[in-house]
């Protein structure tokens, strides 16, 4: 037998570990490199719109009408990414634990709106919801959606629902089903068991879920356009009060408001990248 | 009383194969065999993670097959532990008796009994990454015991202890089941504890039940020359001072 | 009911127009490389203008280059870019902001861009003029006045006949851009709404319900060349192109009325 | 010592054993319920468009204008998403596995791009490459992105690249640090650990990023119109060309477009989600 | 040969204290000790997982704190096996071997032996999922056999195998470990596994090393009480059989 094949000091000559360190630090570089070229492209881009909107800020910020759709906005997008959490935890559940017929299928579908050009999406739903006896229905039900905020939150939800379920999914998927099935041999039901360990476990994948979808929701128009119009004071979120100066011609007014939406991200998104290193700390080695 | 009649199943290449096994109740019973002989199987079969191929399991007389893993009030201490990472490790050990809705006070008068017990009190507020495997595994057992349940089942359970710990911990184990009976079955390696602990042993081999007996008929009437081989080794002539 | 209003104000009913036609001849480029102009174009006049570009290809071998959005948008373009050689935006109106901004230093006029009344097939609210919109309980869509060329016209002719304030109250809601306008009717989610005659045309869902002339308020498309410009020898026998009897022809034939004047 | 709460059978009892069934099967009926609510509200949506986009389809799809905006889309779209894993992989690894300052300040401003309207990024990205000398320098030097078919593919990297990383981020958040630690005692250098254990371990948040990056790239028009404009058989998309058709109210030349978006992406999603389905019965438990 | 020189490490409340050991070139070390001790710590710090936060160790002499896990040559077997859980057995073993160019013949060869000598031919083509406890330690332990690297650090590598598989690896062991004198360090609860293979010991208890010597060294001369009593259970009778 030949057990010694690369014996005692063959691999820690100093060529190989010169080798080595080159090669690690190589890694590194390569790393910060990629980073900072992102950055760069991001900050770049990004600093260009602010540069120019945080000139007419001060002025917009007071109008009644931007107040008008920061607030539509907010409002919107918490409650279509609170829809969106509701529907894909469950639905994703479903599809990684539950074997049915016709799953590959329905995987396909739950994964359309994805590539659906908003417009597409914002059309379609007019159709169904504006078009059809089953949206007349509705709406004599009072699930009124064209031309209505509600159809805001429906265009949302739509057009974000299967980013929320995909990334919730691909977290299940790696979750080991034994610790699940440990959590029924001590009492829970499966509905306990998805609760108390599926759901903590796929925390990562949440808030991921989570951003994206909010991020999302904040900056959508196009769906929502074609759904509710773009009526002042009533369905004008804040992206659409910048298309809307942006078709004006008035880059500076547009760029406020694009500067508005931008600051509202970067608070948002650092206070979850804040709370989620908190948790994190809590929960993994040092 | 469980009854295991004819117990078949395929995972892979593996097969289990014709289980006939009936554990009385209060009974303490110890399965011994060679890595990858399917105990760890067995015992996920009892307690529902897999559907037989063919063949019962009943408990007290009744069927089982349509039994959620929840209704078999079953305790489960797994070979590599899986605690819940996300919980810290009073979190994992109140597991179960919260979802039972147990008064407070007995709550954690329970829980500070067992973490006693298994001297893991200073360790309450740690999360299980950042656990030795020793310490892992008491909370495993912990996180059962708290429960008294009608059947544990201990895969290893006493895998990851140094000796004198173990010691401790088996004798713990006897003292409790001597006084409450829960009828317990118990895969180890170490034929010290098998003998200690077991009121009858039953010695597996690739998927299929070899010998069941007492310790006493396993050392003295092995049926084949695999039981014989199997406990037959150096250790024996300690175990035979120790089980007696 | 229905009555004509105001007298016909000619001067108002259309655009300014301060250039004279230029039809001359324009001459084939004998170049072998193709010369590229980039054509800044109000969205809107995409079928016309794309047929243009493949037959002036073929004719003089200049290629066309079209940056489509909306009139609005396009201008913020060339405000960022400071490049390209034309632009044709969806009124006339845009050409004067180019100008003030200093993009462009005058206009040739193309065809008419005319507003009229469409309503879903079948006229549901049985709408037969302009002051019909007013009627109570008549859902109406606009263009927002902000964004949209055509939002801007209609406050504008509503504003003129009197019935602004009455119409607002019948708006269920103002959209963006003409798109919107058009498909929100084509789909019965209106009763009523003012759009460009051509946007219209081979929409079968839509009926057009004409706005008297002395009621209307008649839009003009130009064509600029831009400041920017490097070829402006080639821009401009590309304008005069657009505006001969040739050009204004393939217009017509997507529903646009020629310049009579 | 009162070890005997819950003794024999009183969990067993008859009602306890109805009362889990009972809610072992509403936990299952709520999941179908939500599958299929928005699975109706998918397929309800997008079969409008199809049935009136199938009218024309015939037509559109022997058009040369349509083959070469669906040829463009697919070109443009299958690069971008390249790109954005070339670099979404080494930063997320970068931004989980090491520690530097301004980590959290880094992590928001990668998630920008996530809320900001597509058009607004085109307008940015529009005033950093066409507006400004670097701009002007890097046309010289031949990457031209403005009027480009390469401002496509910056358009879509752009809109793109913050969701990859998110997805990839929280993937590997969750993978066990002491496997890539084990790799090296085998010898890897970081690099090869990162590629031979961490990045397969992370396959299905990549496969899940993959089909979001990818769908997106296929439906994106906003940026791109507003970098690269839309010119005939050049830089027109299938979005674009839809875009266009909408705004000449040819509803139905557009339904005609998005139904090809859309058979597209059913057949691509389709394909993912097989591919998927294959990896996964080789590596997880029956 | 391996010299730590007042090493300390400090985990959450945890603490490594003063840790001096020299480990000769060739030597078969174990590390006893109860759970908890902070043995898995000693050798993750060995590999290069941890930095220290005082102290230094030397290889043979030169200072390893920069030194990158894979330059140390060292083959770690964890007490919970670690196996890529998205390789197959195969590929498990190989994982190391593909990263050093060796021939294609060689490498077979290699693999082949070391299956057969661990038994575990027939999983070769099975994912870690599906493999009982004992045969994903098997796996680990091939894993770095195929190296033969410099040093061994074996935490608990045999802690899920049967009496009689244990007994015949701990001979294939020791039969490697004279053959090729790799430096090892092996950490086990199990007495008899450490005094058969041993040829010094070190008693572990709190982060601190409370003694190291030959096995008869501790057996008959304990330093303190710990140390007596910590392997003066009942296996001690039959450990002076064996070790002698
Ligand atoms: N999902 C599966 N697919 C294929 N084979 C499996 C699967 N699960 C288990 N096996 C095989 O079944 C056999 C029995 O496994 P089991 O875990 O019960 O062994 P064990 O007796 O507990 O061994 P150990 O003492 O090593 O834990 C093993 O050979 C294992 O590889
Ligand atoms: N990241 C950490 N944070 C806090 N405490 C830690 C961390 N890692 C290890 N510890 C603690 O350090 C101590 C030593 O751990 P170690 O894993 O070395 O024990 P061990 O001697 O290997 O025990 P066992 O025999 O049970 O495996 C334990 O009490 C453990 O809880
Ligand atoms: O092309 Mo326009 O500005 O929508 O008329
Ligand atoms: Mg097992
Ligand atoms: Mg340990």
């Amino acid at each position: 037998m030949e057990y010694n094949a690369g014996r005692k000091g063959k691999y820690n000559s100093a060529f190989f570990v010169r080798n080595i360190k080159r090669r690690n630090l190589m890694f590194k570089t390569v790393l910060s490199l990629f980073i900072v070229v992102v950055l760069a492209l991001i900050i770049a881009a990004v600093s260009n719109i602010l540069i120019r909107g945080y000139v007419g800020l001060g002025e917009s910020i007071r109008s009644p009408e931007i107040i008008f759709s920061l607030k539509l906005s907010l409002y919107t997008s918490v409650v279509s990414t609170a829809l969106c959490i509701v529907f894909a935890v469950p639905i994703a559940y479903g599809l990684v634990k539950v074997n049915f017929p016709g799953k590959i299928v329905a995987n396909s579908i739950l994964n359309l709106p994805l590539s659906l050009p908003p417009v597409v999406s914002g059309v379609s739903l007019l159709m169904l919801f504006g078009g059809t006896e089953f949206g007349r229905s509705l709406a004599d039900l009072g699930l009124k959606f064209v031309f209505d905020v509600k159809g805001i939150i429906l265009a949302q939800f739509f057009v974000n629902i299967s980013y929320m379920l995909r990334i919730v999914k691909s977290t299940l998927e790696d979750i080991n089903p034994r610790l699940e099935f440990v959590s029924r041999t001590l009492g829970c039901t499966q509905m306990q068991s998805f609760f108390k360990v599926t759901l903590p476990l796929a925390k990562n994948g949440l808030i991921a879920g989570i951003v994206i979808t909010w991020a999302r929701a904040i900056g959508e128009f196009g769906a929502a356009l074609m759904l509710v119009g773009a009526t002042r004071m009533k369905t004008e979120t804040l992206p659409v009060s910048l298309f809307l100066n942006m078709s004006t011609g008035d880059l500076k007014l547009a760029m406020a408001s694009a500067s508005i939406i931008i600051t509202v991200s970067i608070v948002s998104l650092l206070i979850f990248e804040i709370i989620g290193l908190k948790n994190k700390s809590v929960s993994k080695i040092g | 009383m469980i009854e295991i009649i004819d117990l078949n199943k395929t995972l892979g290449d593996f097969r289990l194969r014709n289980i006939n096994l009936k554990i009385e109740d209060n009974e303490y019973f110890v399965i011994l065999g060679p890595t990858g002989t399917g105990k760890t199987v067995i015992l996920e079969t009892l307690a529902g993670m897999y559907k037989p191929d063919t063949g019962r399991i009943l408990f007290d007389g009744k069927e089982t097959l349509h039994l959620y893993p929840e209704q078999r009030n079953i305790g489960f201490v797994y070979q590599d532990y899986m605690l819940f990472p996300h919980l810290n490790v009073r979190e994992n050990i109140l597991f179960g008796l919260k979802l039972r809705k147990t008064s407070h006070e007995f709550m954690e008068k329970k829980l500070d009994d067992i973490l006693k017990m298994l001297n893991i009190d200073h360790l309450e507020k740690r999360y299980p990454a950042t656990l030795s495997g020793g310490e892992q595994q008491r909370v495993s057992i912990a996180r059962i015991l708290v429960l008294s349940p009608d059947i544990m089942l201990l895969d290893e359970p006493f895998s990851a202890l140094d000796p004198r710990t173990k010691q401790e911990f088996q004798s713990e184990l006897k003292k409790l089941h001597r006084e409450f009976k829960t009828t317990t079955i118990h895969i180890t390696h170490d034929f010290n504890e098998a003998f200690a602990l077991a009121d009858r042993i039953c010695i597996m081999n690739k998927g299929e039940i070899i010998q069941v007996g007492t310790p006493d008929e396993i050392i003295y009437h092995p049926v084949n020359e695999f039981v014989a081989r199997f406990i037959g080794c150096d250790t024996m002539k300690n175990v035979k001072i120790t089980a007696v | 009911g229905c009555t004509g209003s105001n007298a016909a104000d000619t001067s108002g009913n259309q655009d300014s127009n301060d250039s004279e036609e230029n039809t001359a001849l324009v001459e084939e480029n004998t170049e072998n490389e193709a010369e590229t102009l980039i054509v800044y174009c109000g969205a809107g006049l995409r079928k016309p203008m794309d047929e243009i570009a493949q037959i002036y290809e073929e004719k003089f071998n200049v290629k066309i280059e079209y940056s489509y959005a909306g009139s609005a948008q396009n201008l913020s373009q060339i405000e960022l870019m400071q490049e390209g050689d034309l632009y044709v935006p969806g009124a006339y109106s845009y050409y004067e902001s180019a100008k003030e901004k200093g993009f462009t230093e005058n206009a040739q006029k193309v065809v008419y861009h005319i507003p009229v009344i469409a309503v879903p097939a079948g006229n549901p609210a049985n709408i037969t003029c302009l002051a019909d919109l007013a009627n109570p309980g008549v859902k109406v869509v606009l263009g927002d006045e902000r964004s949209a060329a055509i939002g801007k016209v209609s406050q504008k002719i509503l504003e003129k006949s009197g019935i602004l304030e009455q119409v607002e109250e019948n708006v269920v809601a103002k959209d963006a851009t003409v798109n919107e306008v058009l498909v929100h009717v084509s789909m019965k989610q209106a009763d009523a709404c003012i759009i460009w005659e051509d946007n219209v045309s081979g929409v079968e869902e839509v009926e057009i319900v004409e706005i008297t002339e002395e009621n209307n308020m008649i839009k003009t498309i130009p064509v600029c060349v831009l400041t920017f410009s490097e070829k402006k020898d080639i821009a401009g026998q590309f304008s005069d192109y657009l505006v001969s009897e040739e050009g204004v022809k393939i217009f017509e034939k997507h529903g646009f009325k020629a310049i009579t004047e």
